[in-house]
């Protein structure tokens, strides 16, 4: 029988010809990405006691989560991770000013198909939209990889969804991904990896197959793959830092379940508190009023995403009630938006546009006060993750976000994009 | 004795203490009780363990320069220090403890001729500081007669409603 | 690890969070006990001293999910908890719940079989947690999950492992 | 009047950011309780200090100002993002010449610069007073004349010569007096520039700062407001209690050292001090000229690895002018982090935190122990090209050798 995308990169990550599901095997990731919880690694490593490190090349520090120190305390951390960086000598590291660890590791060509990566980040499994099988660990874990080059791993069952059609105007991946999320629930493919795949898939751009591996954490899942093809070759083509294959499931491979979705089908779509399977069609929810409006995030802080966003904007003022938070993903997204004029835009729209990161979503600014609501295009909308435990969090895409932040409630985007 | 003479232990410290020392930005949005457990921690950590009401704070020169931070005299109000004597104040400081009723006293010379520890008397009126563990008596600057009417109202707010929102010379 | 534990039963429901569980503003430290101040404070301010009245945490679906941070799993075994029974557990959880020393079973009828305050008992050599309603089976961890847990963590684990091989294994093919 | 009477002075501008709101709307509804607002449209409010809120405390401060403002029916609040809270008042033609302007942030004598009387006054004062009665008290201060001659030397600026006073003269040599600032290197710089000196009178520990304004003050504001004003021009028999001279070619770029503004010295004095962040924003620094200038030395360069450097510009408008004028781009390709605009690093509220061992230098004004996280770490002050020459070395750097 023939071999699904996690179960190839696993067989090839540990040394065997094949691998099935519910074997669990001893692997050696290819890079192990850890963001400020790198401190904590770090200390871990401290009590192991132990300093000669596996492999210098398979490890990347990016920090991320709080950028800039905001107390002495991260300002801590930061100096104790750049030592840290400085005195082994790891070679992909990139500061505080350069954005979201998964989406600089994209961009600089650290993730290639069929590679195996851990991250302190649960949303890891975003590197399935380059092919790659990434999913998150803990810091200690992090810590035993940097000794040992090894961690054990359970061989995932695969889920196959398969996506038909196109995308109605107003539609996208982030809707596509809310309402799958809401169907199968955030316990849908807990274990599992997904493999997207399916008409739409073969011509989506990598920035919306990130979308869709990076929400497919909130199904429960431990990866998620859009398998490597011509558009993955066409991203990587002057990036890739090595050569690579593009690994593809067999055409026999054993899926434990299928599911179809007809992207032609769907509407705008609205996580509504506390659960991001909370997941409503906008006329359900739209109406809503909104303090604040947060476009960020490495679900959809990407170019394409503030394209979209600049684009309706564009001409249109903020609503005097609503702030708008721009945080790009990365320096390279900011600097592509400013050349294109969106950044402009937003700014002339009334955004205030931060420095790239993390940003509101990881509780780094635009903390919520008691009864606020915001909008976010970001991928979790748990109690008080933002701030007050009395405030309320809806997540939707960047093109939802826009026409909410103009109208002051949250609204259909379809008025503006039709 | 009025809340114009002050007698108490004197604590001691040095020239050009920012208003940053005594309430941080940390503790800028705390209740005012909470904030005296930090006054001048960084500069004097023994002071908000033993300072007693009506004890006298002696600064050197330009106390309670930086930002504006009209909190700070409530702060130091808040550790029950009776006065606050210096060689000279920050400007906004010299307003704002008027203006909140926080008697202080500019004394050229002060820090030389008290030690901490002694015992001194304060008449904030007559502009006279008594170290009365050496026997000697200071004069200082006493506030001009509008500022020491503000002061005897208990600050501008006391003074306003107490004139009817007017000034009174 | 011990082989068997008993105790008062603390009770939640389905897909408790990762930012229920320790909300990421207290990440600051890696502290077990002084993470377990600020465990499940976005529900109540009581609930850090309430968690501390009990000794296993039951609780339905999809427990931990959320971030991969470690501290949900260390905050709990700083409150000292012995362990956590839910019907199932986010992966991520359940790989920090081991790295950190903290037994973790997975048996879906003990959700509905207590009720909180109650005592259960988990064996875990022979894969059973005994409620009042009854005892439910649960399958064993593999033995190389097991060893980690044994002996409290990872961290003590990598200890005795370079404490005895020395360096670290030759690399993978 | 005379120096040293008490004069009750109507208000024109109450300038408040986020903090001091707080502060004051806190005192106004707790301690003078039952007043209204006698003139909301005089008030302006800027959040800049919280712009992004890392925490809650935060969140729940600007939303309690959000508040404040919507029951006292203030209708000019200028929220997160907009700018720094002096330089926004300034965009918004809040500030003509002849304007009494109060807020309690101390560098409202920036003000000054364009004509207008401008100082900064506690909380309760603006509590009790200004805010209920529309007046502040002030005694009347005695007034020096600074002249400033001569032009600036190479990789000088305004900021290097206001620092050199403050270093110069002490920081309490002008308490409770007015400086005039005066001479022929004023008209030589913009007016943006000019405003250096006010600002930093209160380094000196003066009431206000004043500079007479000219023709090009008055086209300066008329950008901003269609308000008319007039040009106040001083009595030619104004009595100074004194007069001073200095010649300013000789000044060399400054820097003020820990642990207080007044611990000046010659950037050669201090160069080769390690910093592991630099930052230009702050009231003084993150203008268009300071953008412009910031880019002139990193253009083509790249910021040392051992160093984050933050740029904060002080409006919308001038970031918007800056990414049209391709300076965001220099700077981000430098390495540079820009972020929005608002006060920055200032006193750490929202960015800019140092752990123990640490320096930064900035373009900011106060480098007091603990104003930014741990009281071990170590704030110097300085130009914006000096701050972006330290930025390239990762050490305090004389920016001479960056401006051929």
């Amino acid at each position: 029988m023939g071999m699904t995308l996690a179960q190839k990169v696993l067989a090839q990550t540990s040394g065997k010809p094949t691998v099935l599901p519910g074997e669990i095997v001893d692997a050696y990731p290819d890079l192990v990405m850890s963001h400020l919880a790198s401190w904590r690694s770090i200390r871990q490593l401290e009590q192991v006691g132990v300093d000669r490190l596996y492999d210098l090349n398979r490890i990347a520090v990016v920090l991320d989560h709080r950028s800039p120190a905001r107390t002495p305390e991260d300002a801590g951390h930061h100096q104790l991770i750049r030592e840290f960086v400085k005195r082994h000598g790891i070679p992909v590291y990139y500061d505080v000013h350069e954005g979201i660890a998964h989406l600089v590791l994209m961009e600089r060509g650290h993730v290639l198909p069929g590679m195996l990566i851990l991250g302190t980040d649960s949303h890891s499994t975003i590197y399935g939209a380059l092919g790659a099988f990434g999913t998150g660990v803990g810091f200690t874990e992090v810590t035993s990889v940097w000794l040992t080059g090894c961690v054990w791993m359970k061989v995932p069952e695969s889920v196959r969804v398969v996506i038909t059609g196109r995308f109605p105007p107003a539609v996208f991946g982030k809707d596509l991904m809310l309402a799958l999320i809401g169907q199968l629930t955030a316990n849908g493919c807990t274990y599992k990896s997904v493999e997207f795949t399916g008409d739409l898939v073969a011509n989506l751009s990598i920035s919306e197959r990130m979308t869709f591996c990076n929400l497919a954490m909130e199904l429960g899942a431990k990866c998620a793959f859009v398998p490597a093809d011509a558009v993955t070759e066409a991203y990587l083509a002057g990036r890739a830092k090595r050569p690579y294959e593009l690994l593809r499931p067999d055409p026999d491979a054993p899926y434990a379940r299928q599911v179809t979705v007809d992207a032609s089908a769907l509407t705008p779509m609205v996580s509504c508190p506390h659960q991001v399977d909370n997941a409503k069609p906008i006329t359900a929810v739209q109406g809503t009023r909104i303090h604040q409006a947060f476009l960020g995030s490495c679900a959809n802080a990407k170019y394409e995403d503030l394209e979209v966003a600049a684009g309706i904007l564009k001409g249109r003022r903020v609503h005097p009630d609503v702030r708008l938070i721009v945080t790009p993903g990365s320096r390279e997204i900011y600097l592509q938006a400013m050349r294109s004029g969106a950044l402009q835009t937003l700014v002339e729209a009334g955004a205030m546009l931060t420095n790239p990161g993390c940003g509101a979503c990881a509780g780094d600014g635009g903390s919520l006060g008691d009864g606020e609501v915001c909008l976010s295009t970001a991928n979790r909308n748990f109690l008080g993750r933002m701030g007050s435990r009395t405030s309320q969090i809806y997540l939707s895409s960047p093109a939802t976000l826009a026409a909410s932040a103009i109208k002051g409630v949250i609204a259909d985007p379809r008025e503006f994009l039709a | 004795m009025s809340a114009l003479r002050v007698r108490g232990r004197c604590w001691k410290v040095g020239d050009n203490i920012p208003t940053d020392a005594i309430v941080a930005t940390a503790n800028l949005f705390k209740p005012y009780e909470e904030m005296a457990r930090h006054v001048l921690a960084s500069v004097h950590p023994e002071f908000v363990l033993g300072v007693k009401p009506g004890d006298v704070l002696v600064a050197g020169r330009h106390f309670a320069c930086s930002s504006g931070r009209a909190v700070a005299p409530k702060a130091l109000r808040a550790t029950g220090i009776g006065v606050v004597v210096a060689e000279s104040f920050a400007r906004t400081f010299y307003r704002n403890a008027h203006e909140i009723g926080l008697p202080i006293l500019e004394c050229p010379g002060i820090t030389e001729q008290v030690r901490e520890g002694d015992e001194l008397d304060v008449d904030v009126e007559a502009g006279l500081v008594r170290n009365l563990t050496l026997g000697q008596t200071i004069q200082a600057v006493p506030p001009p007669p509008f500022l020491r009417g503000m002061l005897k109202a208990g600050g501008l707010h006391a003074y306003l409603e107490l004139h009817g929102g007017e000034f009174v010379s | 690890m011990e082989p068997r534990v008993k105790g008062r039963v603390i009770l939640f429901g389905d897909n408790i969070n990762t930012d229920v569980i320790i909300h990421a503003r207290h990440l600051r430290t890696i502290d077990p006990a002084e993470l377990a101040e600020h465990a499940f404070e976005v529900l109540g301010d009581e609930y850090p001293q309430k968690l501390r009245q009990f000794d296993i945490l039951v609780a339905g679906e999809n427990f931990g999910c959320g971030s991969a941070r470690e501290q949900a799993a260390s905050c709990l075994v700083g409150a000292g908890l012995k362990a956590v029974v839910a019907s199932s557990f986010a992966r991520t959880f359940f790989r920090n719940a081991i790295n950190t020393g903290l037994p973790i079973v997975e048996c879906p009828p003990v959700r509905g079989a207590v009720q909180e305050g109650e005592e259960v008992e988990i064996d875990f050599a022979r894969g059973t947690v005994t409620t009042p309603k009854g005892t439910f089976t649960f399958p064993g961890l593999p033995p190389s999950v097991m060893e980690i847990l044994a002996v409290g963590g990872l961290v003590p684990y990598l200890k005795r492992k370079f404490a005895t091989a020395g360096a670290p294994p030759p690399r993978a093919g | 009047m005379a120096p040293g009477d008490v004069v009750v002075a109507e208000v024109d501008t109450v300038i408040f950011h986020d903090l001091s709101l707080y502060l004051t709307g806190r005192t106004f509804e707790q301690e003078v309780k039952g007043q209204r607002i006698l003139h909301p449209e005089r008030v302006v409010i800027v959040f800049d200090h919280f712009f992004a809120p890392a925490t809650e405390e935060g969140a729940r401060i600007l939303q309690a100002n959000r508040e404040f403002a919507r029951r006292h029916g203030l209708p000019h609040l200028f929220d997160s993002g907009t700018g720094n809270c002096h330089y926004t008042a300034i965009q918004h033609g809040f500030i003509r010449p002849g304007a009494v302007v109060v807020g309690s942030d101390s560098h409202t004598p920036v003000h000054g610069g364009l004509g207008a009387f401008a100082t900064g006054i506690g909380n309760n004062s603006i509590a009790a007073l200004t805010l209920p009665y529309g007046t502040a008290w002030f005694r009347v201060p005695p007034t020096i004349k600074l002249l400033l001659q001569g032009s600036l030397a190479r990789g000088v600026t305004a900021r290097d010569v206001a620092q050199y006073l403050v270093g110069r003269l002490g920081e309490d040599w002008a308490g409770y007096k007015a400086i005039e600032y005066a001479g022929d290197l004023l008209p030589r710089l913009d007016v943006e520039e000019r405003l250096l000196f006010p600002l930093m009178c209160i380094d000196m520990d003066a009431k206000a700062g004043y500079i007479e304004p000219d023709e090009a003050v008055a086209a300066y504001i008329r950008q901003r407001t269609a308000q008319s004003f007039e040009l106040v021009r001083n009595d030619p028999d104004a009595v100074y209690e004194s007069v001073q001279t200095f010649d300013v070619e000789e000044v060399e770029p400054q820097v003020a050292c820990p642990p207080t503004v007044g611990h000046v010295k010659p950037v050669t004095a201090v160069a080769g001090e390690p910093i592991q962040y630099a930052e230009v924003g702050g009231t003084p620094g993150g203008r268009l000229g300071d953008l412009r200038r910031l880019a002139r030395v990193l253009d083509g360069r790249r910021v040392h690895p051992d160093v984050r450097l933050q740029v904060v510009p002080v409006t919308r408008e001038v970031f918007r002018q800056a990414l049209d004028e391709g300076i965001i781009a220099v700077l981000h390709d430098a390495g540079a982090n820009i972020f929005p605009a608002s006060s920055g690093s200032n006193q750490s509220t929202n960015m800019g935190a140092l752990t123990a061992g640490q320096a930064m230098i900035s373009t900011h004004t106060r480098n007091f122990p603990g104003r930014n996280g741990s009281p071990e770490a170590r704030i110097f002050l300085a130009s914006t090209y000096t701050v972006a020459a330290s930025a390239l070395k990762g050490r305090i750097a004389d920016p001479r050798e960056f401006l051929e």
